[in-house]
């Protein structure tokens, strides 16, 4: 175990992984130069160790960026497709839509689709409407694709080795805040975490908070707050978004009969939608108290500080809501 | 870039290798009528993109391919299929949904695939096949292997912005790729004339320093020259080449279109035009006997009517096979 | 009132609005050639009357048809920016997203962004994966859209006006196996549907079934079958997806304590969650028994019939699931 | 298409006019260094990309165009809205997110968007100006009107797909748009040459049939003369064109990048070249004296001073401006 940054630890998994693979591949604006200035530092030094034919620096191309991806994995290699964020992202939708989530269904399994699609969510200081979108529950109604979206710097560099060694594509959203943010990382470069299972980030009995990514950092402030007003409230840091790790959930909202989803995204058509209607549906009958959720205000990000903290869910909404849902 | 002339002279035997072509052409017509039929009687679910008249195109192309080479294809692909050397019986039973389909009955018509003779897909997305066939390009370059991969693209799809990101790619990273553009000069029901600006997508792709040949694309001869000589390039390391293929749909955009949009004439007079009936006049000035070409004739009917008879015989897939091959981890379970 | 299919409907309505304001026009891939074969039915005639200039035959160039059209939008003009199908509007979701939903309020309501995005949505038989899709859950998750899902021939006239003369972007998702049904529309040029006005479909007092575009019908189907058995159901058509009509669902759940969301889209992730969360929430008190969705399977919409078949909800599944959770 | 040399000849008075332009560069100029300052001392959020070495572009593009025309920018975009007319003071207030910004606080530096003087916004999504752009010239034609439109778009943008559907659009439907290619030879960190096959933007413009000209971008003199040619051709009917306008960003990407990506020596020479020196040495030339352009220089200054102390005194907009303006139907309620 090794203390390092979110940014540290996915580049170290990455390295990992393309020492151990040789057909592990990066493509993406910037990513053999952008270490140099303010962006693609979770790339930095890897051109030395892999040279440009592995760590390929882009054209500003992004339908090219995913579509090449698509066709290099269905040609045997395991591209990991760099967007930089979901924002961009938007200009690659078909290809990860049409194309990558369904090339090995609607071909009859004849081919395989090993792409990582790396796009950022979230929202950074002063980033404005069009760099701080999050959409991670968009690719959760998308058959075919993976959703993993990764809170710690050891959830990031173990979810990253497992998505790239996955057969299927996946989204992988890191959240643009965390690359900064120092936690304990395992140095075995076998240590993976599997998608589809929770952290469960802090027991609790009172309480069952879902939540993953920058959220769930932020909910676990939020328990700990919380506890300090004696409300022992069950932190789980969901980590995949498809396949979510529906039992994880059931099991703790079955000991606390209480649900808050608290999500950064606008609340409208979130993920937390999703959870809340799974355990409205499967455990209506044990809830103690309806369910509730956190999102943003269906707002595009606005600019200025005051006007983007309208926007944001924090972790004193977070605890705010649960004090409610106790009756405190 | 002068349109090469010369490449076909290392086949030691020109006419035995154009019959051979042409045969496959009358496989790819044979078949594209049957799937219309098939249609018809309500048994092809979807539409069918026919490629009457373009065969020559297919047929030389991948007739100038190794079989471990890669195809990209796109809505319009039997012919592509068929040339490449995916079995026609398959493919029936994909178009008509059944269990042996080359898909599994998951794709059909517009979908086909054929990944054991380097068939990497038809295409529902017009132009994403250019950035699919650029990667796949690109991981032969990271494989270190020799193959080539060819994408065919139509002529209102090159108005797609991926087409552009494509070219440019393609030859930035110097990719062993084939872009064979087939012109038919329509759109679906829109004359592409109409709605391309300036010379057209050979004038483009020239733009990007892709070196273009323009071939006229009913002619069997020039096209397999024309083939042969950029497939010897791309394999020697010569990057990526462009030909474009000027042709002719003789049938609707799906084969149920009337093809109203057409000025008046135009489709009679494109019939004297179209591949297989000029490449028979060669092949009869070479000394190929009417006996030998109704033999060739007869047996590619013979063998797409067996296919369909395979396919009408053939059962529906188990319908459990709907939950499978949508992912390995948090795929869908059956029943829903 | 005259009876006519969907496709007169709105083509009727289309009409109108052109002949009311000379800044309303359409462009898409065929346009003014379509009707003579067997895409864009729905434009028949139209290029006669009001010409190539607001009947725009647009090269095949999904983004810059989105794109251009927000350009003209803002400029002054009302753009129908047809994209024929969602799958083929995904080639135009950076536009949509990006642009669209964005301008109006990052530029601090400078401009407005009057223009329908008009994206079909739905299975039609043997279409397969990349012609069968439902995203409209998608843009519900994206402030700044509202979201159209007409079922009846009536609503599609009616809200293709109304969403024709708001000054906001508009999602408008016909289904594309309903441009061929048949109903009684006004004649009445100045007949508007209000955005975010649910349709009630059928009263009735044991359960209430929300549902849009072509699943509303099947619900009403359903609830003539439950009806057949003593089951009284309510089917709400919500029509709009966002803003949508909480109030008549919540006063309809309040009066049955029971809520069914069927919906064609793949269920995770659907639309159907965001109803059933909100509900659960709101109502989690009120509610006699669980909530219960209904969506399709998480794949690819195959080719085949019998598989195909494993992808559509039908009425018999609602009805199905209306009688499981009365316990008949 | 050769460059134009006499567009300028309509001007009584030559150096009168390039001294207005010249005192929209330092505007500009002082404008971004601004900025900057501000950015450092924690006053703006996000970032800031300056236009610093690429003044001539817009100032000659604008300073051709009508106050009615309209333009399209970019994510690097003070410079487009200075020269279009924006006031300095109200963008100054949208880069530190205060109530009277140009968008209300609600954009920022990569928004700022003034539709009084025909600004139609910056964008923070590369090339999609391009689409935005051709719809905007779009509606100018329906409406009957006899604006024209300009677009910005970076060498780098170039890359992307949209930039190529837009020319072929533009072209097809004969619309008045300038389109202006900031080539500064970087997109971000990456140098542009090395990711671009072939001749460039100008050369794959060309291949959709727009008249394309280009220019060295930092010669004041040469870009007004390049820009009222076209504007006058595009005004009379001439559809679009293109004007390819070589330049150097002389900071980084955005202002806090230390541009290490760049070779030695190269920003060294490229300050030798820059717009503003060379515009005042041939104002000199021209008989303009020191003490004039000095005056001018601290002229610019001290606006940009005021405005940037009426940013600072500004207050932040009320929080429940966050809810205004999303859509009028179905628009979020305050509070959250
Ligand atoms: C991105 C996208 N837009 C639109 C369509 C609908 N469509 C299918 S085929 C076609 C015309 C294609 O014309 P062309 O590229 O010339 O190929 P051809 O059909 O002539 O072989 C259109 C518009 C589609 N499948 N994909
Ligand atoms: C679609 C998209 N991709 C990537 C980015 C990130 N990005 C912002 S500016 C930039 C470089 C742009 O280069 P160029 O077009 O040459 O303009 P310049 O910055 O040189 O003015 C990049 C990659 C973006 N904003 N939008
Ligand atoms: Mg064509
Ligand atoms: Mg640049």
């Amino acid at each position: 175990m090794a203390e390092m940054t979110y940014a540290d630890a996915v580049r170290e998994g990455l390295a990992e992984e393309m020492r151990r693979d040789r057909l592990v591949w990066a493509l993406g604006e910037d990513l053999s130069t952008g270490h140099t200035s303010s962006s693609a530092s979770q790339y930095k030094g890897l051109i030395d160790e892999f040279g440009p034919q592995r760590i390929v620096n882009a054209p500003i191309s992004e339908s090219t960026i995913m579509g090449s991806a698509v066709g290099a994995a269905v040609a045997g290699t395991r591209p990991i497709a760099d967007l930089r964020s979901i924002d961009f992202g938007m200009c690659a939708i078909d290809e990860l839509v049409n194309q990558a989530a369904k090339i090995r269904y609607m071909f009859g399994g004849q081919a395989r689709v090993p792409l990582m699609a790396r796009m950022a969510i979230g929202a950074r200081r002063g980033a404005a409407a069009q760099h701080s979108q999050s959409y991670e529950a968009w690719f959760v109604h998308v058959p075919g694709l993976i959703v993993v979206t990764p809170a710690t710097p050891a959830d990031g560099k173990g979810l990253l080795k497992s998505s790239i060694r996955c057969d299927d594509p996946v989204v992988f959203m890191e959240h643009k805040e965390l690359w900064g943010a120092k936690g304990e990382v395992s140095a075995d470069a076998d240590h993976l975490v599997p998608l589809g299972q929770a952290r469960m980030a802090r027991m609790g009995s009172d309480i069952t908070i879902v939540a993953w990514s920058r959220m769930a950092l932020l909910a676990e402030q939020a328990a700990a707050a919380l506890a300090a007003d004696g409300i022992d409230a069950e932190v789980i840091d969901l980590r995949t978004l498809w396949p979510w790790d529906r039992e994880a959930v059931f099991t703790s909202v079955r000991k606390t009969g209480r649900l808050l989803v608290p999500q950064e995204a606008v609340l409208a058509g979130g993920f937390a939608g999703e959870v809340a209607a799974t355990v409205a549906e499967e455990l209506g009958t044990v809830l103690k108290t309806p369910i509730r959720r956190l999102g943003a205000p269906r707002m595009p990000v606005p600019y200025a500080p005051p006007l983007e903290d309208e926007y944001r869910i924090t972790e004193k909404h977070i605890a705010g809501a649960a004090r409610a849902m106790l009756g405190r | 870039m002068p349109a090469p002339t010369q490449a076909a002279t290392d086949h030691t035997n020109q006419t035995e290798r154009i019959f051979g072509l042409f045969k496959t052409m009358l496989l790819i017509r044979a078949f594209e009528e049957a799937a219309h039929q098939l249609l018809t009687e309500g048994l092809v679910h979807g539409s069918v993109h026919q490629s009457i008249g373009q065969e020559a195109i297919s047929v030389a192309v991948c007739g100038n391919l190794r079989r471990d080479d890669l195809i990209q294809s796109n809505h319009r692909g039997h012919a592509h299929a068929i040339a490449k050397g995916a079995n026609p019986t398959a493919m029936m039973k994909e178009l008509l949904g059944r269990a042996g389909g080359t898909n599994g009955g998951k794709g059909g018509s517009m979908h086909i695939a054929d990944f054991s003779v380097g068939m990497l897909g038809a295409n529902g997305i017009l132009a994403d096949g250019m950035g699919l066939a650029a990667g796949a390009a690109h991981a032969v370059t990271l494989k270190g292997e020799d193959k080539i991969v060819g994408v065919f693209v139509g002529d209102g799809s090159t108005n797609r912005g991926p087409f552009y990101e494509a070219l440019n790619w393609a030859k930035v990273f110097h990719l062993p790729l084939l872009i064979v553009c087939e012109d038919n000069g329509y759109a679906s029901t829109t004359a592409t004339r109409g709605v391309t600006a300036g010379g057209g997508p050979a004038v483009r792709a020239a733009s990007f320093d892709i070196p273009v040949v323009s071939v006229d694309g009913n002619d069997l001869l020039a096209m397999d020259a024309a083939a042969a000589t950029l497939i010897e390039r791309i394999r020697n390391g010569g990057g990526p080449h462009f030909l474009h293929a000027a042709t002719y749909r003789l049938k609707g955009h799906v084969s149920r279109d009337p093809g109203l949009y057409r000025p008046k004439g135009e489709l009679e007079a494109r019939w004297d035009h179209e591949p297989v009936r000029r490449a028979e006049a060669w092949l009869a000035e070479q000394g190929v006997t009417p006996t030998e070409i109704a033999a060739a004739r007869a047996a590619a009917q013979e063998r797409i009517a067996g296919g369909v008879a395979a396919a009408r015989a053939a059962p529906f897939p188990d319908p459990k096979v709907a939950y499978a091959d949508v992912q390995d981890v948090g795929g869908p379970s059956w029943p829903k």
